[in-house]
């Protein structure tokens, strides 16, 4: 009752984050220079002043600011985004032919992450001095010192581009293969290779550190020591008592940067053609296509603060000691 | 290597005939072409829709000429052809040109191509396209019968065929876009399109591909002979030539890079071809604010063009690709006149011009601070040279700061608004001067908020009077001279210091037969366009 | 020897730790036995090395740094030390079982403690999970955890400090093991709830015959609880002495402070108790350990020259009453 | 506390030979676990170096990042340009050297600023708790919420791409994190026996936040600190990539950015500036990862 209590409580405060990052998210974005019409404008080769006004009309643009606001936020939250200035389709649908690319990529890298991260941490934790740690030390600092959009343009140069060519070097998948769905996924996961590897190396090397650390600590503790004194094999002691320990700072850390991760997402998209929200943001902003930038924007932090709904259940499960609130 | 043509002044007559009703056979290709195959094409654009008669830019225009017929077709000799149209008679006065329609062609969806559709197809056009100037001469479209249409011209329109034989004048489908919705925002522009060219949507999907198959239903004895035109939209300049190399793409259209360029002349199983752009002229340029700050003086205008070398530029920065501009038209036009001040390189020249104007030396060297903004584009043509200008103007001691603007509208709007002080900008010619030309330099188009207007503010009136004329002149050499004394007049003034055309190429797999090489390259159809072999 | 052998036999036991700047020698030349049934204290300051005592016949010195660097540990004649990995593991928590000194984090928090106490059936004695289950609730009415039904289903969060030493001690005592080492069980606990601990450690010891090794620094408790006792003092025995005897005629000046801390303790009471005694200095710390020496000298009031020279050897001063000092060859000699 | 021996315990300090029992200066003893990590050793060093770059590189080796002074896209070691040039020209080591200025300094500012922020919120949600940390936190995970590239591209876009609204739109995007620590810190701390005695006294509430408080929470937030450069540094070259930098600034991400459309013709010019991020970046979280060990209290004490 308690859980359910307070994940209605985390539900409700995400609604009011979300209209508070709509408002300011629209004020912002008002306040820009230059406005659709130019872009139009620009797209068509040039247009005359009326026809600027009848664009500025049609798209609302005339209107006084807090007119624009209200109503912005008064559709939103009856579901509709609104129009993309560029592609004049519902933006809601934009961005959902763009979502799953997008989410593909991201929860790949994430996971790819978690899971090896965590690993090569324990792994790294059981031996502190030994080789496997000193890589995981390595590997860390490489991962976060790194530009990871420079490690894609490596990887794309030096394993997608002939001689090489090992990889394809854009998109998800080869439209010109015929197959079946078969054939297709395993289309999209050659695709999906490089820009995952470039997306999770910085989180691969965060996780492997976050639960080498975690784990070191969680490995001294009392209740290992007791484990180890009922006679239960180290694996068991690792697998079972530290690991469902040693992996909760990894799982908050999980829902915490799932908004960096779509930053990361923005440049690997960039640099991989990859046809999701990160690219669409991107575009957005040199189209100045400001619903799909408000809608993208939105999604994003409503994708986070689902996100961070479901870490904060999946660590009430993992850890019993959690009953109220948030944990910080 | 690449081959640069200039066109033939043979050209020039051909064009001329061709404009006022000489009817041609299309020239029929050297080897019968093979049907069957798929062409991938690589783009850089995501395109909004694929209607051409009210969106312009090449991400629509491309897959709009496959999709859409035009009434007639331009080859690359700027002859025109018959396409959708059999047959033109232009009446003596050139006042009225009538249209004989082909019979049996029709839409996508298997209903006829009628008078009804060219008329409303004008209209739509007329109403929504952006190049006012193109059809702005046909005051209406009579239909006396379902396969004749009869333009009818407030004035003679040198270049009405021409605007009619590219994308700019697709034939759309009255029964779909007639339906009272705004066609701009037409949802049939992009889901169930029904066109009227050689090929059918068959998917899209932004920022990934457009799928185009072939209409089995075109009405031609010739064509179409690919059976699938994928374009792959691939962002990544470096990721679009090793799509290429790799042959995933077979044809990469609008190549503007001169390291793309030359990187892909490198590869042995393509071929790289400048023809296909030649009624585009982009001219590549700055811009000066002649109203306001330093460059209001022609003097510092005239100075800042002589410190800049266009050799370095052409050279240096475009590889030799690009080629000189020495004024408002672009070499390739019929129009063209070198015989103007092309502002050599000259330091010594530069800043006597700056003394004169009194600006002297401070103490750092410098004579004054130039601001220049660029488009966020293109950047071998714009930001390079941009940057290119602050280590050349320091010589002259001027102090170039380069404004970076994120996305076009912040660009527009500083230089729409005459926020500037210089910019770089590319502009295109778009076939007759007519269409591309006249909007940067008349009086009458300084309109404050609109891009590619006459933003410099640039005014004239002997410059505006030549070019009215020029703009209702029929007879052709008339037409060349009243343009060469306009670009004359205008290299003096110099309201912009035109630097180079923009290198357009189109590069192609070696096995690809009738490769898109007309005036309008591939905003034209590519029905005749096959594989020798498939590459595979 | 007309004693029974004993239990567990604990024979010059070295422990020894790598630190940045050398090794370390934690435990030194430690003997001592645990007789069947028998209570063991083993008394000294905090850093003396009793729980090291205890983690070495676990076998749970954290390796590295540590490591058993001699001596044997016999569980009724089987040398521990030599034993294999796997037979450690069959002894602990079956024959041998530890309970802790921080009952609130030696409990897995993400375990129920059914499922903590069943765990240790399980592995050792193959039952299935319904009988662990069953057994879990045994032991913890054993413990006298009421509503043990309800208890066997909760986290160790829910469970106040003396709840959850109990359950520590069900856990311990769940496969019924030979010896029993409880270090420190109540010093994290409140007086009363201590008083309540040693009651039910006793009772069950009464029940099951185990014998314990009591680890404390609280002489009292030693006094209540233990039959005999070891006292440590950095890494060394320095008395082991049945309870009675060591209470009333301590031999060495540590153990003679020690007692002398808990006033009530004292053979014989003086009417004008003598101001709460302290022994002065601090244990020292372990890297300055095995420098040769009585390592007590520097706080030993009566230190002579020989005491900072050499460590004094182990002497029986009584029958089961073994002291190692220097001052014992003194009082002999004189 | 327990008995148990604790291996990683530092030796008790030798270098006084009485034994005077005066604790040592805490910075001193910092200083020492620090300097006896050699990969934070190395990290300072290399940072050494690099800040040395920018401070004296511009004397020592006198161009003009912007000159044109070769062929454009000249490979390392053309006509003496060791790194080569960039695609209009440019000395591709010159870039380097005067670039890391710009890198450093929006690196620095950057972090300054989400330093503060993060204190500054930090602080006061942990010392006043109530409804103030309330506000204070859900302000702050309504930052943590949006994409913090996103946002930064949008202000950005929005004031114009200078070195000053780079490192503020940074800072603006990436102070969560310190506020969360900032404020874990403040609630432990508080609770301790000197700041109840500090309070019991009647000290000013801003006297036992910044001089109380502070100087124990000290620890992990300059910790953050070096951190914080090192995300900023990263930020600052991603927008660059992004074309959204300042053009008339050398830059790091400036020069990666600029040359990413002719990286397949000249891979140097992307390649050194990344290499120089990187080292950059490396060095500033090697110091982290020292300061870290050397100043946690729980290293310390053991």
């Amino acid at each position: 009752m308690q859980f359910l209590n307070s994940i209605g409580q985390r539900v409700l405060f995400g609604l009011v984050l979300l209209l508070a990052v709509l408002v300011l998210n629209f004020t912002l974005i008002h306040m820009a220079p230059g406005d659709p019409a130019d872009v139009i404008a620009g797209e068509m080769g040039g247009a005359t002043e009326e026809m600027m006004a009848s664009i500025r009309k049609a798209y609302g643009l005339d209107r006084p600011f807090h007119e624009q606001l209200f109503s912005y936020v008064g559709k939103v939250f009856q579901g509709d985004l609104g129009y993309s200035y560029y592609f004049d389709q519902p933006v809601t649908e934009l961005i959902f032919e763009r979502l799953s690319a997008t989410l593909l990529l991201v929860l790949t890298s994430l996971f790819l992450a978690i899971f090896l991260g965590t690993f090569l941490g324990v792994f790294a934790s059981q031996n502190p001095n030994g080789m496997l740690s000193h890589f995981v030390t390595l590997l860390a600092l490489l991962g976060y010192s790194l530009p990871v959009f420079w490690t894609g343009i490596m990887l794309l140069i030096l394993l997608a581009a002939p001689p090489v060519d090992l990889f394809p070097i854009a998109g998800m998948y080869d439209v010109t293969k015929d197959g079946g769905t078969f054939d297709y996924i395993l289309d999209v996961l050659h695709h999906l290779i490089l820009p995952v590897v470039t997306l999770s190396t910085i989180y691969l090397a965060f996780y492997s550190r976050l639960s080498r650390a975690s784990m070191l600590d969680v490995l001294g503790a009392d209740y290992i020591r007791t484990a180890r004194a009922k006679g239960l094999s180290e694996r068991v002691v690792v697998y079972k008592h530290a690991l469902r320990n040693g992996v909760l700072p990894v799982v908050t850390f999980a829902g915490l940067q799932f908004s960096q991760l779509f930053s990361g997402a923005v440049l690997v998209e960039t640099v991989f053609s990859w046809p999701g929200l990160g690219t669409l943001a991107f575009d957005s902003i040199g189209r100045r296509d400001t619903p799909m930038l408000l809608g993208i924007l939105f999604f994003s932090a409503l994708i986070v603060i689902v996100a961070n709904i479901l870490t904060d259940i999946s660590y009430r499960l993992i850890d019993p000691r959690i009953k109220t609130g948030m944990k910080t | 290597m690449v081959k640069f043509k200039k066109l033939a002044t043979v050209a020039l007559t051909a064009t001329v005939g061709a404009m006022f009703g000489a009817t041609m056979q299309p020239q029929t290709a050297q080897a019968a072409p093979k049907a069957g195959g798929t062409l991938v094409w690589v783009s850089s654009q995501v395109p909004r829709h694929f209607n051409p008669a009210v969106q312009s830019g090449v991400a629509t225009m491309a897959p709009g000429a496959q999709l859409f017929g035009f009434l007639v077709r331009a080859d690359e000799n700027w002859n025109i052809h018959p396409y959708l149209a059999e047959s033109w008679t232009v009446s003596d006065d050139g006042l009225t040109v009538a249209f004989k329609l082909r019979k049996g062609a029709k839409f996508h969806d298997g209903q006829e191509i009628t008078s009804a559709d060219v008329a409303f197809s004008v209209a739509t056009q007329q109403a929504n396209h952006p190049f006012k100037t193109s059809l702005g001469a046909v005051e209406r479209v009579e239909t006396p019968d379902p396969m004749t249409a009869v333009f009818k011209l407030k004035q003679p329109h040198p270049a009405l065929l021409l605007a009619l034989s590219t994308a700019l004048a697709p034939i759309i489908p009255k029964h779909v876009y007639g339906d009272g919705q705004d066609v701009k925002k037409h949802p049939r522009n992009v889901k169930d399109l029904v066109g009227s060219g050689p090929f059918l949507l068959k998917e899209y999907k932004k920022a990934q591909h457009v799928i185009m198959l072939k209409n089995p239903n075109f009405n031609s004895s010739d064509g179409p002979y690919l059976d699938r035109i994928i374009i792959k939209i691939i962002r990544d300049a470096s990721a679009r030539v090793i799509a290429m190399e790799k042959k995933e793409a077979q044809i990469f259209p609008y190549m503007v890079d001169s390291k793309d360029i030359r990187r892909l002349s490198k590869s042995k199983h393509i071929k790289i071809t400048d023809k296909g752009y030649a009624a585009i002229g982009p001219v590549t340029w700055l811009a000066f604010n002649t109203k306001d700050g330093p460059t209001a003086d022609v003097r510092v205008r005239q100075a800042i063009a002589y410190a800049i070398d266009r050799n370095f530029i052409i050279n240096a920065l475009h590889g030799g690709l690009s080629k000189p501009a020495t004024g408002p038209i672009a070499p390739g036009s019929p129009f063209y006149n070198g015989d103007v001040e092309t502002y050599d390189f000259d330091l010594d020249k530069a800043k006597a011009l700056l003394d004169e104007a009194g600006l002297k030396p401070g103490s750092d060297g410098m004579r004054f601070k130039l601001e220049v903004d660029h488009i966020p584009a293109v950047p071998e043509q714009q930001k390079a040279i941009a940057e290119y200008l602050r280590p050349a103007l320091k010589k002259v001691g001027i102090a170039v700061r380069v404004r970076n603007a994120p996305d076009f509208p912040t660009w527009a709007k500083r230089i729409s608004g005459h926020q500037f002080q210089a910019s770089m900008d590319i502009v295109f010619n778009w076939g007759d001067p007519v269409i591309g030309v006249h909007r940067t330099y008349l009086c009458n188009n300084i309109k404050k908020g609109v891009i590619w207007s006459n933003t410099q503010q640039y005014c004239n009136p002997k410059v505006d009077s030549i070019l009215e004329m020029a703009g209702k002149e029929t007879d052709m050499a008339k037409r060349v001279n009243l343009y060469g004394e306009f670009q004359r007049i205008v290299a003096d003034d110099l309201p912009l210091y035109w630097i180079n055309i923009m290198p357009q190429r189109t590069a192609y797999h070696m096995d690809l037969g009738n490769p898109p090489t007309s005036v309008w390259g591939v905003i034209s159809p590519m029905d005749q366009t096959y594989w020798k072999k498939q590459p595979k | 020897m007309n004693t029974p052998s004993p239990i567990l036999s604990v024979a010059d036991l070295a422990v020894e730790f790598d630190m940045r700047d050398g090794v370390a020698r934690v435990i030194d030349d430690l003997s001592f036995d645990l007789m069947p049934g028998e209570t063991l204290g083993i008394v000294g300051e905090s850093g003396c090395g009793k729980s090291m005592t205890a983690l070495s016949i676990m076998r749970l010195v954290p390796m590295p740094p540590g490591r058993i660097a001699g001596g044997e540990i016999r569980l009724d004649g089987e040398n521990l030390v030599a034993a294999s990995d796997v037979r450690i593991r069959e002894i602990r928590g079956n024959e041998i079982s530890m309970i802790f000194q921080e009952p609130m984090t030696s409990l897995n928090p993400v375990y129920t403690v059914g499922d903590q106490i069943a765990e240790t059936v399980r592995l050792h004695e193959g039952l299935s999970k319904r009988d662990a289950r069953d057994r879990a609730i045994e032991m913890l009415r054993a413990v006298a955890i009421p509503a043990p039904e309800a208890r066997v289903e909760e986290y160790p969060h829910q469970l106040s400090g003396g709840m959850r030493q109990r359950v520590m001690i069900a856990m311990a005592l769940t496969c019924r093991p030979r010896v029993l080492i409880a270090d420190e069980p109540t010093t994290a606990l409140d007086v009363t709830v201590q008083a309540q601990i040693f009651d039910l450690l006793r009772d069950l010891k009464e029940q099951t015959q185990t014998a314990i090794i009591l680890i404390t620094h609280d002489m009292g408790v030693i006094a209540e609880m233990a039959q005999r006792v070891v006292v440590m003092y950095a890494g060394r025995k320095v008395e082991d002495a049945p309870v009675d005897e060591l209470l009333l005629n301590p031999k060495h000046p540590y153990s003679q402070g020690l007692i002398a801390c808990v006033p009530h303790l004292q053979a014989v009471p003086t009417v004008e108790r003598p101001p709460l005694m302290e022994i002065p200095g601090v244990v020292p710390s372990v890297s300055e350990l095995g420098r040769g020496g009585c390592p007590f000298a520097p706080r030993c009031a009566q230190a002579m020259d020989r005491c900072r020279q050499q460590m004094p050897p182990p002497s029986t001063v009584a029958p089961g009453h073994q002291v190692a000092c220097w001052l014992i060859d003194e009082t002999r000699a004189a | 506390m327990t008995d148990q021996v604790e291996p990683s315990a530092p030796a008790a300090p030798k270098l006084e030979p009485d034994f005077v029992p005066e604790v040592e200066k805490p910075w001193l003893q910092t200083w020492r676990m620090f300097a006896k990590n050699r990969a934070a050793l190395f990290g300072l060093v290399l940072l050494s170096v690099i800040v040395g770059m920018a401070v004296l590189g511009p004397t020592l080796y006198p161009a003009d990042p912007y000159d044109i002074v070769w062929a454009p896209q000249s490979p390392p070691g053309t006509e003496g340009f060791i790194l080569g040039t960039d695609y209009l020209g440019r000395d591709l080591l010159a870039g380097i050297i005067y670039g890391s200025r710009a890198t450093l300094i929006v690196g620095a500012a950057a972090a300054l600023i989400t330093i503060v922020i993060g204190i500054l919120v930090g602080a006061l949600a942990g010392y006043y708790r109530g409804w103030v940390e309330e506000l204070l936190m859900r302000i702050t995970e309504f930052f943590q919420v949006l994409p913090p590239l996103l946002l930064a591209m949008v202000l950005v876009l929005l004031f114009s791409p200078t070195l000053v609204t780079i490192s503020i739109a940074i800072g603006v995007v990436s102070w969560t994190a310190t506020a969360r620590l900032a404020r874990a810190e403040f609630l432990r701390i508080r609770e301790l026996e000197y700041v109840k005695g500090a309070r019991s006294i009647g000290a000013r509430n801003s006297r036992i936040i910044w001089l109380v408080i502070l100087p124990n929470a000290a620890p992990p937030l300059i910790v953050s600190a070096a951190f914080a450069v090192g995300i900023a540094i990263l930020f600052e070259a991603g927008l660059s990539f992004l074309e959204l930098n300042d053009p008339n600034i050398m830059s790091w991400g400036y020069m990666i950015g600029s040359n990413r459309p002719y990286v397949l013709e000249s891979w140097w010019a992307v390649t050194f500036p990344g290499i120089a991020i990187f080292l950059t970046v490396l060095a500033v979280s090697l110091i982290g990862d020292g300061l870290n060990d050397a100043l946690n209290p729980r290293l310390r004490q053991r």
